[in-house]
């Protein structure tokens, strides 16, 4: 009886293998559903990791280095005073409903971004600009109010993509873009199915068919790719298992950087945390590697600001708050605060709430007791971003070159530095790149003498994949799974 | 017959909209924004106003209650926040793989229970009746998610038997399907079956004691004949209440073995729709899943209606 | 013939020795709970760390014990708050049978049946935000009308008797008889479903904790140390048996007494036996 | 010539001696009565010859019909008698038929499984069989169920599924125990044609000698798992050579010696009382029909009187007593205590304790868990502080109905059956009341202990002067302990006088039926006792 079970479920398990020969389809995990899958209206990062580059192209797209490359413009030119950037668009190009993408789209998807009832999730990105005009049907001028040396990389940005009034509607549910991939469709809750664009206009993807599957559960995320239901997770959701991956010859682990600084966020607006002792003796209490060896199992670098390692200019001031328990013990003392209790709220991802257990730990010893509240991102958002209600939190902050937020005074955390706001002035308007580097030394050094906030670790990008794929983003400037790159080697 | 079906018809209708308030106005007590959530920590606060208005979001808690309830009479249970589709077509979606799967569990439980149950109650007081206690003992003691993760390890990671989860969908075939729901229909179905098969087996040996069984006997009906003619149909009633109960538990207690097993399910998308703040979808899943234990009631009423015919008449 | 039944000892055998544990663990552990050592991490089980180490090298036997006191104080909490609210109702509705406030209470009571229990968990987590207070209050809502519904049928059972009417001819109101004459007499009932609904209570906070909606940490639980373990089931198995199975043996040994405690409680069934 | 002859069955059941040495033979055609009181081992007798022991019981000796022994064959042999070569009716109708199964199908059954019939020719049969046994087919059809039907139909539908075969042994046990008298003296009618018509024999198992001493050929008296007397009916009811049968008999007469003082002073008035309940609707939009259980009764029952109420069940007195004890309110009429003050619901509890009630169930009478004191002092709630001297008056009324002051710390489970009814009558004493609503109160108690019990109660009523009204369903009873008499139907009082009158000479034609009903033991046999 037993035996025949077995045969059972052997010939169960036979239908499900497929057929040996050179695949042309992929199944890529990913732990969050993207909500909708219009990257124009909704801030989360799984849209773009399922949309970007794939179903949507930007005037301007990045590399998988981090590079502004050109995109859906071919070239364009920019005026001297650097405010009008004259678009040259690619000819030839089609939506995938086959409308033909001219100027029109583009001065439409700009001026929707800026309108009043936008509800583009980064409408700063658009903020500097003044005008949008079709020169002619491949050609747009936009003028700005004021010179933007990053002009060019916010219209590389998810949230730029072009768009076309006719579809512009329905893109929440079935997109309609001019990427490489078509829209098939989505089963909620499980998987968006994507198909090759036979009329792209560029070089064709080698994959026929590409699927997104979402996985929320680690250990799920785990057993799925072991199982080969998954051919690759580029941002697998449990570092602590990727050590087993490492071994076995099947997979290969693809580690790479990220955009996000994590940090140890502290409300200015709390009595004992505006006392800057109090906060170096909270940066120096932390020891960085035991986060980053017991939250994510060594996968991180630790920074001493908020600055990207991987940038060219970035400091690495570690040093200035380094783990020394002895230091914050008698830096508490001199603040008079020997026994002091803080909250802790941790949003829901595994740094936060693997890092919080060893920072309250860690705080402990030095004499601070903390009090953990975990939440769900909407309650954090709600609570601790917007209400800035919290003692210390810990997220990751993933925009990329946002050291800017420490020179807004409403930001969460409530650091209102005037020096600080000077220097992310002066660095808006200047444009000579050495000078630039100058200016953005000295707000990584400056926030770090503050001790604005602990600084972690960089997040790294920590990917599985079948070993015989290749042409998967090793880093992530962007979110993003650009799949046009992608094939299997056998 | 009848007019016990309108009367239950009428307590359930009531039931109903009691149910309807209590869960609109505890759902939409719980803070986080929906708006805000979407837009992340970027949004500027106007554009959280825009999006709001876009959603309907700005209209006070009773227009929405009615509007809300208004539709749900016509099938309507509104858009959803974020995924911008209607409510309706969510839940369908979902109910295409949490239904079959609570099908799947229910009939594994029953094919497990009965036969166990009814062993163990004619040999009740043998080695074998106290061994297969002490297995359902150990079924109900076993958390179902951390049997699931036991089943995940030994059939998908190490035998590879079956996989890890997901849901192909029913346009890929039925066996497929079949095979993707086998291991969380069997996480689901073992300690449901543990407690089913105690049920089967007490309401029988019950119903064994009672005078009628002797009666039989005295007709000259063996044991088997017996338990077969007279007590099954007797005991089922009681075990009829558990199917019942077990349906509604499974259709909403899937939740985390849908997470294990990342099935697309109506107990995933509440979770989700939570954490999104995805109001209207938790509103209108949790009314699902109240009006469908409430049916099933209703159901298992009539069946006992149908079942014993003492029922029939009595109001 | 007064011998214990084994489902008795053995149940209350193996409660004991979880309920020994926890009540240990209020003066001493074999390691400090909320001692981490990043260096000695995912130790397998051995000499000094006799269940091993978890992922922040924490002493599993320490958290084991710890969580034990977890998961019954919130058990022996939510089930002590279902009685409470529930008994009264039960006896209420007994009391007023065929009734209207009868009517009213059995019909909320299916109501809260008809919600699906999970669910409302979350809701009310998400609500008042996680913790081992709202864990035990959602499932003390659930027992409420498990006990309202028991103490009602057997409370329902009793009103027939002549006892209880000759108390009625001694002049005795309703709510006298219900606490002088019911309540002693549907005592056993009570005591037998606690121990299910114990039990019941330790597998949702389980269940509750698992998904991050009980007790938090650094309070262990066994439902999150599992949850926490269940990624690293592959290299570390004893990270997730080890807490599975107290839960196992826990609600068996409970389920067990409160079979044994069934059978020498409830005349009707030991002569059916 | 003897159908079956038991020889020495002996039983234990968890070692625990049921049965000892039983022997006895059963002539072919005729009736055998096996008489005893509970627990004498009748019953046990019965269901050993059926081979349906409990679990745990060993049995030795024989039990032959046709030169074979019952108690060597194998179980799928007995099956094979069951229902065949023996047939077998139960005490309790209500339960003894599967509720989810027509009637026509469970007689049926019979048939089919002894592989005599297919279903439809079994249907026929069945059909042919209820209507022998009364039920005929316009009125009840086979797709009847069990709940359809009255305790006195379902149990023709059980004599009919057990001689459905024809059998050769037809065992009763108790079968008309749990029936009314006029449904009894018909059921019993039943059997007797049967076992003229079909020749078979009949064993009847009975508590009431009366029963056996109108059906029975032979008779055995049982008692404590032995026989300890048989013989030809007339001979043995005649004789009584054995002691226990002698006292048997006597508790069966016995009449308490009594001295009636009836006073005029009126203790209890009915007036009008009307009562009704609503019924099940029979359509969706009709009104609900009502039930009348009460239809305007009338009397009155003066200090140190003795008042019987008797009727069959269902004929409205459970819900009078209800209304008499304040329990439930009428619709109509009045109920006054001393002919003052109406009897309510809310009434003030110093009339209460005027009023005190004694129960039918021993057992269900008294609150397991609480000590005879509390017990028997519960109704010191009707005064308006406890007295000083209850424990006093506790022991001194537990002496008065014939138990130790001892005993009030023991716990009731400790007590047999005809001792918890002292001690509820003890319980009624405690408050001095004027007078006791006896309902039913000595129908559960075996002949013996029931005589006891008349005797304490004749006597508590002269010292005290006690008024009662005595409820009950067994006329025996009801003309050895009252003064006046009324009988009850349909919610109305048919007749009412003097006890002694009444039974001498009954004016309603109900009244009639009712003594005709009950069974005798003829007046001739009985005077050998005398002589």
């Amino acid at each position: 009886m037993l035996g025949r079970l077995k045969i059972g479920l052997a010939v169960l398990a036979m239908v499900a293998t497929p057929a040996l020969a050179q695949r042309t389809d992929i199944s890529v995990g990913m732990v969050l559903e993207p909500p909708n899958l219009d990257p124009t209206s909704g801030a989360a990062a799984a849209i773009r990791e399922v949309t970007y580059s794939n179903i949507y192209e930007g005037l301007t797209r990045f590399g998988p280095d981090g590079s502004v490359n050109p995109g859906l413009a071919e070239s364009w030119d920019i005026s001297e005073d650097g405010t009008v950037y004259t678009f040259h668009l690619r000819d030839g190009v089609e939506f995938h409903d086959g409308t033909a993408f001219t100027a029109d789209d583009v001065v439409f998807t700009l001026d929707r971004a800026r309108d009043e009832d936008s509800t583009n999730a980064q409408k700063q990105l658009f903020a500097a600009i003044d005008s949008v005009r079709a020169v002619d049907e491949h050609t747009v001028e936009v003028t700005l109010s004021q010179p933007q040396g990053a002009f060019l990389f916010n219209m590389a940005w998810g949230d730029a993509v072009i768009m076309s009034p006719e579809s512009v509607e329905d893109n929440a549910t079935n997109p309609v873009g001019t990427g490489a991939f078509r829209f098939v469709r989505w089963v909620q809750g499980d998987r968006v199915e994507l198909e090759r664009n036979p009329d792209y206009w560029g070089e064709a993807p080698a994959l026929e068919r590409a699927t997104f599957r979402f996985i929320s559960d680690p250990s799920a995320a785990f057993a799925a790719m072991m199982a080969g239901d998954v051919d690759a997770f580029p941002n697998f959701p449990a570092p602590e298992t990727l050590e087993q991956f490492e071994a076995d010859p099947r997979f290969e682990v693809i580690v790479g950087s990220t955009e996000g600084e994590t940090i140890l966020s502290m409300n200015h607006e709390n009595e004992a945390l505006s006392d800057i002792r109090v906060r170096q003796a909270i940066s120096h209490a932390i020891n960085r590697q035991d986060i980053i060896d017991g939250a994510m199992f060594g996968y991180g670098t630790p920074i001493g600001t908020h600055f990207a390692p991987h940038n060219p200019d970035y400091l690495d001031l570690t040093d200035n708050s380094a783990y020394d328990p002895e230091a914050a013990r008698e830096l508490l003392a001199e603040a008079g605060h020997e026994d002091l209790t803080l909250r802790l709220m941790l949003p829901p991802p595994t740094y936060a709430r693997r890092g919080g257990e060893i920072i309250a730990a860690q705080l402990r010893d030095v004499g601070i007791e903390t009090e953990i509240t975990n939440m769900e991102w909407a309650q954090w958002l709600e609570q601790v971003f917007s209400g800035a209600d919290f003692d210390l939190t810990i997220v990751s902050h993933t925009e990329p070159m946002d050291i800017g937020i420490y020179a807004r005074p409403d930001y969460y955390f409530q650091y209102d530095s005037a020096e600080m706001q000077e220097i992310m002035e002066e660095l808006d308007m200047t444009s000579d790149p050495e000078a630039r580097t100058e200016l953005l030394h000295e707000a990584q050094r400056h926030i770090a003498d503050d001790s604005v906030v602990a600084f972690l670790f960089q997040l790294a990008k920590t990917g599985v994949a079948n070993a015989d794929i290749e042409g998967l983003w090793e880093n992530a400037p962007v979110p993003a799974n650009d799949l046009t790159g992608v094939r299997w080697t056998e | 017959m009848l007019r016990f079906a309108l009367q239950r018809l009428t307590s359930l209708t009531i039931s109903l909209i009691v149910a309807s308030m209590v869960i609109f106005f505890v759902i939409e007590v719980i803070p986080g924004d929906p708006a805000a959530y979407m837009l992340g920590m970027n949004a500027q606060p106007e554009t959280v106003a825009a999006l709001r208005r876009d959603l309907g979001l700005d209209q006070g808690l009773f227009v929405r209650y009615l509007a809300w309830v208004g539709g749900m009479v016509t099938g309507d249970f509104g858009t959803s926040y974020t995924y911008r589709v209607p409510v309706s077509e969510l839940i369908m979606a979902r109910l295409g793989v949490s239904l079959p799967l609570t099908v799947y569990a229910l009939v594994l439980s029953t094919l497990i229970a009965f036969p166990v149950g009814l062993i163990a109650a004619a040999r009740r007081g043998s080695a074998l009746d106290a061994g297969i206690m002490g297995g359902t003992q150990l079924g109900i003691a076993l958390p179902n998610f951390w049997f699931a993760m036991l089943l995940v390890l030994f059939f998908s990671i190490t035998l590879q038997w079956f996989s890890a989860g997901g849901f192909p969908g029913w346009d890929a075939g039925f066996w497929i399907n079949i095979q993707a729901l086998t291991l969380p229909a069997v996480a689901l179905a073992l300690p449901q079956a543990s407690i089913l098969a105690r049920v089967m087996r007490s309401a029988v040996i019950e119903t064994l004691g009672q005078d009628y069984i002797r009666t039989a006997r005295a007709k000259g009906l063996t044991s088997r004949q017996t338990v077969v003619r007279h007590a099954l149909r007797n005991a089922l009633i009681p075990v009829l209440t558990i199917i019942g109960l077990q349906f509604s538990f499974l259709l909403a207690g899937g939740i985390i073995i849908e997470n294990v097993f990342f099935l697309p399910g109506l107990g995933r998308l509440i979770f989700q729709a939570i954490t999104q703040r995805d109001l209207i979808v938790v509103e209108s899943v949790v009314m699902i899943l109240v009006f469908a234990v409430i049916l099933v009631t209703f159901l298992v009423d009539l069946t006992y209606a149908a079942a014993d015919p003492r029922l029939r008449r009595r109001a | 013939m007064k011998r214990l039944p084994m489902t008795l000892v053995a149940g209350a055998l193996l409660t004991a020795v979880f309920a020994v544990a926890a009540l240990v663990s209020l003066a001493w552990t074999p390691h400090a709970v909320e001692g981490m050592n990043i260096a000695t991490r995912l130790q397998p089980p051995g000499a000094d760390h006799w269940f091993g180490t978890d992922h922040f090298g924490r002493d599993i036997l320490s958290m084991i014990m710890v969580g034990a006191r977890t998961s019954i104080a919130v058990a022996v909490i939510a089930v002590g708050m279902g009685m409470v609210l529930g008994v009264p109702l039960g006896l209420l509705a007994a009391a007023n049978r065929g009734g209207l406030i009868d009517e009213v209470i059995m019909r909320g009571n299916d109501l809260v049946f008809a919600f699906p229990a999970l669910v409302i968990a979350i809701l009310i987590t998400a609500v008042f935000g996680p913790s081992a207070v709202n864990a035990i209050i959602a499932i003390g809502i659930f027992n409420t009308p498990v006990f309202a519904r028991v103490t009602r049928g057997g409370a329902l059972s009793l009103w027939t008797l002549d006892y209880i009417r000759a108390a009625r001819v001694a002049g005795k109101g309703a709510g006298r008889i219900s606490i002088e004459h019911i309540l002693p007499n549907i005592a056993n009932l009570l005591i037998v479903q606690g121990t299910i609904q114990f039990s019941l209570g330790i597998l949702a906070e389980a269940a509750l904790s698992y998904v991050g909606l009980g007790a938090q940490p650094p309070t262990p639980s066994w439902g999150r140390m599992l949850a926490e373990a269940q990624t690293m089931i592959a290299m570390a198995p004893h990270l997730a048996i080890i807490p599975g199975l107290a839960i196992v043996l826990t609600v068996l040994g409970l389920n067990l007494m409160g079979d044994g405690l069934r059978d020498i409680l409830d005349p009707k069934l030991r002569r059916a036996r | 010539m003897s159908l079956i002859s038991v020889e020495n069955l002996s039983l234990d059941i968890y070692g625990t001696p049921i049965l000892r040495d039983v022997s006895f033979d059963i002539a072919q055609g005729k009736v055998f009565g096996l008489v005893g009181e509970s627990g004498s081992g009748k019953s046990m007798t019965s269901l050993a010859l059926m081979k349906l022991l409990p679990d745990g019981a060993r049995r030795s000796g024989r039990a032959v019909i046709d030169g074979r022994d019952l108690f060597a064959l194998d179980e799928a042999a007995m099956c094979a008698i069951r229902g065949n070569q023996i047939g077998m009716i139960f005490q309790e109708p209500m339960t003894a038929l599967n509720p989810v199964q027509t009637i026509g199908d469970q007689v049926a059954e019979t048939l089919v499984v002894h592989g005599v019939a297919k279903r439809a020719e079994a249907l026929a049969i069945a059909r042919e069989k209820l209507d022998r046994v009364g039920l005929d087919g316009a009125r009840f059809p086979l797709d009847r169920y069990p709940h359809e039907l009255s305790g006195g139909q379902r149990q023709r539908v059980c004599i009919a599924m057990a001689v459905a075969l024809r059998p050769r042994l037809l065992i009763a046990d108790e079968p008309t125990t749990a029936l009314d008298v006029t449904t009894q003296a018909q059921i019993l009618d039943l059997l007797r044609g049967l076992v003229e018509e079909e020749g078979m024999s009949l064993l009847m198992i009975t508590h009431d000698l009366a029963v056996v001493s109108g059906l029975a050929d032979h008779v055995a008296v049982m008692q404590e798992g032995r026989i300890v007397e048989q013989g030809p009916t007339e001979e043995l009811f005649r004789t009584r050579a054995h002691d226990y049968t002698q006292r048997l008999f006597a508790a069966s007469a016995h009449r308490p010696a009594r001295e009636p003082t009836v006073t005029d002073e009126i203790l209890l008035t009915v007036e009008d009382a009307r009562r009704s309940y609503a019924l099940p609707r029979r359509s969706l939009f009709g009104t609900a029909p009502k039930l009348e259980a009460v239809r305007g009764v009338s009397f009155t029952l003066r200090k140190g009187e003795s008042l019987g109420l008797v009727g069959e069940s269902g004929c409205g007195k459970s819900t009078l007593t209800r209304a008499i004890l304040g329990l439930e309110d009428l619709q109509g009429g009045s109920i006054r205590l001393f002919d003052r003050e109406p009897v309510k619901p809310g009434m003030a509890n110093a009339l209460r304790a005027g009023l005190q009630v004694v129960f039918q169930d021993p057992y269900g009478s008294f609150n397991p868990r609480w000590k005879v004191s509390r017990l028997v002092a519960e109704p010191f709630h009707l005064m308006p502080h406890p007295p000083a001297d209850a424990r006093d008056r506790v022991n001194d009324a537990l002496v008065e109905v014939g138990l130790r002051p001892d005993d009030a710390d023991k716990y009731i489970h400790e007590f047999s059956g005809g001792q918890r009814q002292r001690i509820a009558i003890a319980r009624a004493l405690i408050n001095r009341p004027d007078l006791i609503v006896l309902d039913e109160a000595v129908s559960a108690l075996d002949v013996r202990v029931r005589a006891q019990i008349l005797d304490l109660l004749a006597r508590l009523q002269e010292t005290h002067g006690l008024g009662y009204l005595f409820i009950s369903h067994d006329l025996h009873v009801v003309r050895a302990i009252t003064d006046r008499v009324m009988v009850m139907k349909a919610g109305e009082i048919v007749e009412t006088g003097e006890t002694e009158a009444v039974f001498a000479n009954p004016q309603h034609p109900y009244t009639r039926q009712l003594i005709a009903a009950t069974p005798t033991i003829p007046a001739q046999w009985q005077m050998q006792e005398h002589a």
